[in-house]
C-alpha cells in the first residue's frame, strides 16, 4: 500500500498534509496521532470510501497496481461508520455481502468468519438485537469475508470486553502473518502489535485557527 | 403616443435604477476583496 | 477476484434480492405507496365521478394518481440507506453503478406492483372505456422504464441532502414531466384510437437517454463517507 | 468603466428606441413593445441555463469549485431573467389572448426552465459541505441537461399551441421590418452584456465569501 502526498481537507479544516508512505504486507501497521489528527480520515482514504483533495494512493496486489476506481475489491474494511441492516440477521448480511461481491460459497463463507469472531451462536439474530461489542465483531467478520490482501480497522477494539479484545489481539496477530493489517488506534495494546506505524501530525483539531 | 412615452419614461428609470445599484455593488465588491 | 463483468450482474442481481427481501421484511413502501395510490384514485374519482366520454381527462388523471404514488415512494430504496447509514456497507461490496441498477430494477418492480392493483381500481372507478390493452401495457411499460430511470437518479442525490425524501418531489419533477406528457398523450391516443408510435418512441428516448447518463453519473454520487 | 458606461448608454439608447423608432409588428400592435424584453430575457435564461450546465459539468470533470461558483451564479441569475420572462410573456398574453396563463409552448417551456432553475437552487440550499453542495448540484445539473431538450421541444408539441408562430418565432428568423430585427438583436445584446456583468459580480462574491470561510478554517466554523 503506497500513498503519495496525500492531502485532504474537511471543508476548511485540513486534516491531511502530504502524507506519503509505502508499507509492504505481511505485517501490521499501526496509525497513531491525537482525536482530530486524521486516522479515521486515513484509513477511509485507504478504502476507497473518501476521495482525497490531493495526492493518491496505489494498492500493489502480487507485484501489479490495482485500479483505484474498484479498489473495494482488494480491501476489507472495518470502522465504526460500518453499519448493517437492522432487518437482516448477522448471517443474511454477510451472506449477502458475499454474494454482492460474487464470491464462491457466500452462506459457508460467511459462517467461517462469524465462528472466527465468536458469533457462530448469534448468526440467527438480527442485527438490531446485538449489542455494540457483537456488532463490532461482526464488522471484523465482514472485513474478512474474502481474505483481502489488505486490511483496513479503524478502531477495531472499540466497545469489545475483555475477552473480545483478547480474541481481537490473537486475530489481528495472525492476519499480520498473512497480509498487510493497518490499524487506526490509540489503543496501546493495539499499537503495540504493529511492526512499523505512521504519526499523524499532532496539528488535527486542536490546531487554533 | 403619450402612453408610450410615460411607459418608455418609467422603463428607463428602472434601468437607470439597476445600473446605478449595479455599480455601487461592485464598488462593495472591490473593497471586500481587499480585506 | 472475478473479472468485472460476469460480477458486477451478480452484484446487481444480489442487491435487488435484498431489496426485495427488506421490502417484504418492513413491507413499510410498498403499504404507503398503495394507500397514496387508492386513496387519490378514490377522491378523485368521488370528486370527478364517471368519465366514460372524455378518455383525455382520465389519461390525465390515471397518470397523475399514478405520479403522485411514484413520487411518495421511490425515494424510499436510498433514503432507507442513508438514514440507516449503510451506504458505506453497499459501497464496499459493489460498485455504484451496480448498486443504482439493483435499486433502479427494484423501483421499476414496485412501479408495475402499484400499477397492477391502481390500475384496474382506476378503470372500474372510473367507468373508463375498455382500453387498447396492447397500445396501454406497451405505454405503461416504457413510461414505467423511464420513471425508474429518472427517480432513482434523483433520489440517489436527494438521499444525501439535508431534507431527505421531502425535496424528492418538487426535485424530480422537472425530471419526470416529459414521462408525464408523453405517458398522458399515449393513454388520451390508445382510448381515442389514435395511433401512440410518436409517444413510444419518446418515452424510448426518454428512458436511454437517462440510462445513459446515470450510467457516467453514478460514479460521482457517493465520494465522501 | 468604458465598458460599463457603453451598457448603459447602449440599453438607454435601444429602450428609447424600442417606444419611439422601431414600427409595430402587423398582428401585435402595441404589444410588441413587451416583446422587445421579454424576448431578450428568455434568450438570457437559456443562455444562464446553459453556462451554468456547462460549468457543473466541467465541475465534474476537474473538480475546481471556480466551476461550482460560476454554474450557482449562473442559475440565481437565470433565475431572476426567467421570472421576468415568465412575467412579461403573462403580461404579453393577457394582452393578445385575454388570458394570463394558457400553456402555449414558448410559455411552458419558459415555466419548465423556471422549475428546473428552482429545483436546482433547492437542492444547493440543502447541502452545506461545499464540496459535497458543489457535486451533487453538478450532477443534478446533468441530470436536467438530459431533460431540457425534451422538455423545450418535445413537451409543448405535445400541447396544442397557440402562438402565432408565422410573424413572431423568437429562435426561427424574425423576418419582417428591418428595423425591428435591429433593435431586437440589439436589446439582446444589451441584456447578454448585463447578464455576464452581474455574473462576474455574483462570482466575484462567491469568491471572497468562500475565502473567508476558509480563513475562519476550524476555529469557529458556526
Amino acid at each position: 500500500m503506497e500513498a503519495r502526498a496525500l492531502t485532504h481537507r474537511y471543508g476548511h479544516r485540513p486534516v491531511l498534509d502530504q502524507l506519503s508512505f509505502a508499507f509492504q504486507g505481511p505485517g501490521v501497521v499501526a496509525v497513531r496521532g491525537p482525536n482530530g489528527s486524521g486516522k479515521s480520515t486515513l484509513i477511509r482514504v485507504l478504502a476507497g470510501l473518501l476521495r482525497t483533495s490531493g495526492g493518491e494512493t496505489t494498492l500493489h496486489v502480487d507485484g501489479r497496481a490495482t485500479p483505484s476506481r474498484n479498489r473495494q475489491r482488494w480491501i476489507g474494511y472495518a470502522g465504526p461508520d460500518l453499519s448493517f441492516y437492522p432487518e437482516f440477521t448477522a448471517l443474511e448480511n454477510l451472506t449477502f455481502a458475499a454474494e454482492a461481491r460474487g464470491l464462491a460459497r457466500p452462506a459457508e463463507r460467511s459462517r467461517e468468519r462469524l465462528e472466527k469472531v465468536g458469533l457462530a451462536a448469534r448468526g440467527g439474530e438480527r442485527v438490531h438485537a446485538l449489542s455494540s461489542g457483537m456488532a463490532q465483531r461482526l464488522r471484523l467478520a465482514f472485513a474478512l469475508l474474502d481474505d483481502p490482501p489488505l486490511l483496513l480497522l479503524d478502531e477495531p477494539g472499540n466497545h469489545l470486553d475483555d475477552e473480545g479484545r483478547q480474541a481481537l489481539a490473537t486475530l489481528i496477530r495472525e492476519e499480520g502473518t498473512r497480509r498487510l493489517v493497518m490499524i487506526a488506534t490509540n489503543d496501546e495494546r493495539e499499537g503495540a502489535l504493529a511492526g512499523q506505524r505512521v504519526e499523524l501530525g499532532t496539528r488535527g483539531l486542536g490546531d487554533p485557527a | 403616443m403619450s402612453g408610450n412615452l410615460v411607459v418608455m419614461a418609467v422603463a428607463l428609470l428602472v434601468w437607470g435604477l439597476l445600473f446605478w445599484y449595479l455599480i455601487r455593488l461592485e464598488r462593495r465588491v472591490a473593497d471586500l476583496e481587499k480585506r | 477476484m472475478p473479472a468485472s463483468g460476469s460480477s458486477s450482474g451478480r452484484a446487481v442481481w444480489a442487491i435487488l434480492r435484498k431489496e426485495c427481501r427488506s421490502e417484504w421484511r418492513t413491507r413499510y413502501g410498498l403499504n404507503a405507496a398503495l394507500l397514496f395510490a387508492v386513496t387519490s384514485l378514490a377522491s378523485t374519482s368521488f370528486a370527478v365521478g364517471r368519465m366514460s366520454d372524455r378518455p383525455d381527462v382520465l389519461a390525465a388523471l390515471l397518470w397523475v394518481v399514478l405520479l403522485f404514488a411514484a413520487l411518495a415512494s421511490l425515494a424510499h430504496t436510498f433514503v432507507r440507506e442513508t438514514e440507516g447509514h449503510t451506504m458505506v456497507l453497499m459501497r464496499l461490496v459493489a460498485s455504484p453503478t451496480a448498486i443504482a441498477m439493483g435499486k433502479l430494477i427494484f423501483n421499476l418492480l414496485f412501479l408495475v406492483s402499484i400499477e397492477l392493483v391502481t390500475l384496474p381500481l382506476f378503470l372500474a372507478f372510473m367507468g373508463a372505456p375498455p382500453p387498447r390493452w396492447g397500445a396501454l401495457l406497451a405505454i405503461l411499460a416504457l413510461a414505467n422504464v423511464a420513471l425508474a430511470a429518472a427517480a432513482t437518479l434523483v433520489a440517489a442525490v436527494i438521499a444525501q441532502t439535508r431534507g431527505r425524501g421531502a425535496l424528492f418531489a418538487g426535485v424530480s419533477f422537472p425530471v419526470l414531466l416529459p414521462v408525464l406528457a408523453a405517458a398522458v398523450s399515449g393513454t388520451r391516443a390508445q382510448w381515442s384510437g389514435a395511433p401512440v408510435g410518436a409517444e413510444l418512441r419518446l418515452l424510448a428516448a426518454y428512458a436511454v437517454a437517462l440510462l445513459a447518463a446515470s450510467l457516467l453519473l453514478y460514479d460521482h454520487l457517493w465520494e465522501d463517507a | 468603466m468604458i465598458g460599463r458606461a457603453l451598457l448603459l448608454l447602449w440599453i438607454a439608447a435601444w429602450i428609447v428606441a424600442a417606444f419611439v423608432w422601431a414600427p409595430l409588428v402587423p398582428v401585435l400592435g402595441e404589444t410588441t413593445r413587451v416583446l422587445y424584453f421579454h424576448i431578450p430575457a428568455a434568450w438570457v435564461t437559456v443562455l444562464a441555463l446553459g453556462w451554468s450546465m456547462i460549468h457543473s459539468l466541467l465541475y465534474l470533470k476537474r473538480r475546481n469549485l471556480e466551476h461550482d461558483h460560476q454554474a450557482a451564479a449562473a442559475a440565481e441569475i437565470g433565475l431572476m431573467f426567467c421570472v421576468v420572462a415568465t412575467v412579461s410573456g403573462a403580461l404579453w398574453a393577457k394582452a393578445m389572448w385575454g388570458a394570463y396563463w394558457n400553456w402555449d409552448p414558448r410559455e411552458t417551456s419558459i415555466f419548465f426552465l423556471l422549475l428546473i432553475y428552482a429545483a436546482y437552487l433547492a437542492l444547493r440550499s440543502a447541502i452545506d459541505q461545499p464540496e459535497r453542495r458543489a457535486r451533487l448540484a453538478a450532477v443534478y445539473s446533468a441530470i436536467a441537461f438530459v431533460s431540457v431538450p425534451f422538455l423545450i421541444f418535445v413537451v409543448p408539441r405535445i400541447y396544442f399551441s397557440l402562438h402565432p408562430d408565422p410573424i413572431i418565432n423568437p429562435r426561427g428568423k424574425v423576418d419582417m421590418d428591418p428595423r425591428i430585427r435591429v433593435v431586437f438583436f440589439a436589446l439582446l445584446l444589451g441584456f447578454t452584456g448585463l447578464y455576464f456583468w452581474v455574473q462576474s459580480l455574483r462570482v466575484r462574491v462567491a469568491r471572497v465569501e468562500h475565502r473567508m470561510e476558509e480563513r475562519r478554517g476550524s476555529g469557529n466554523v458556526g
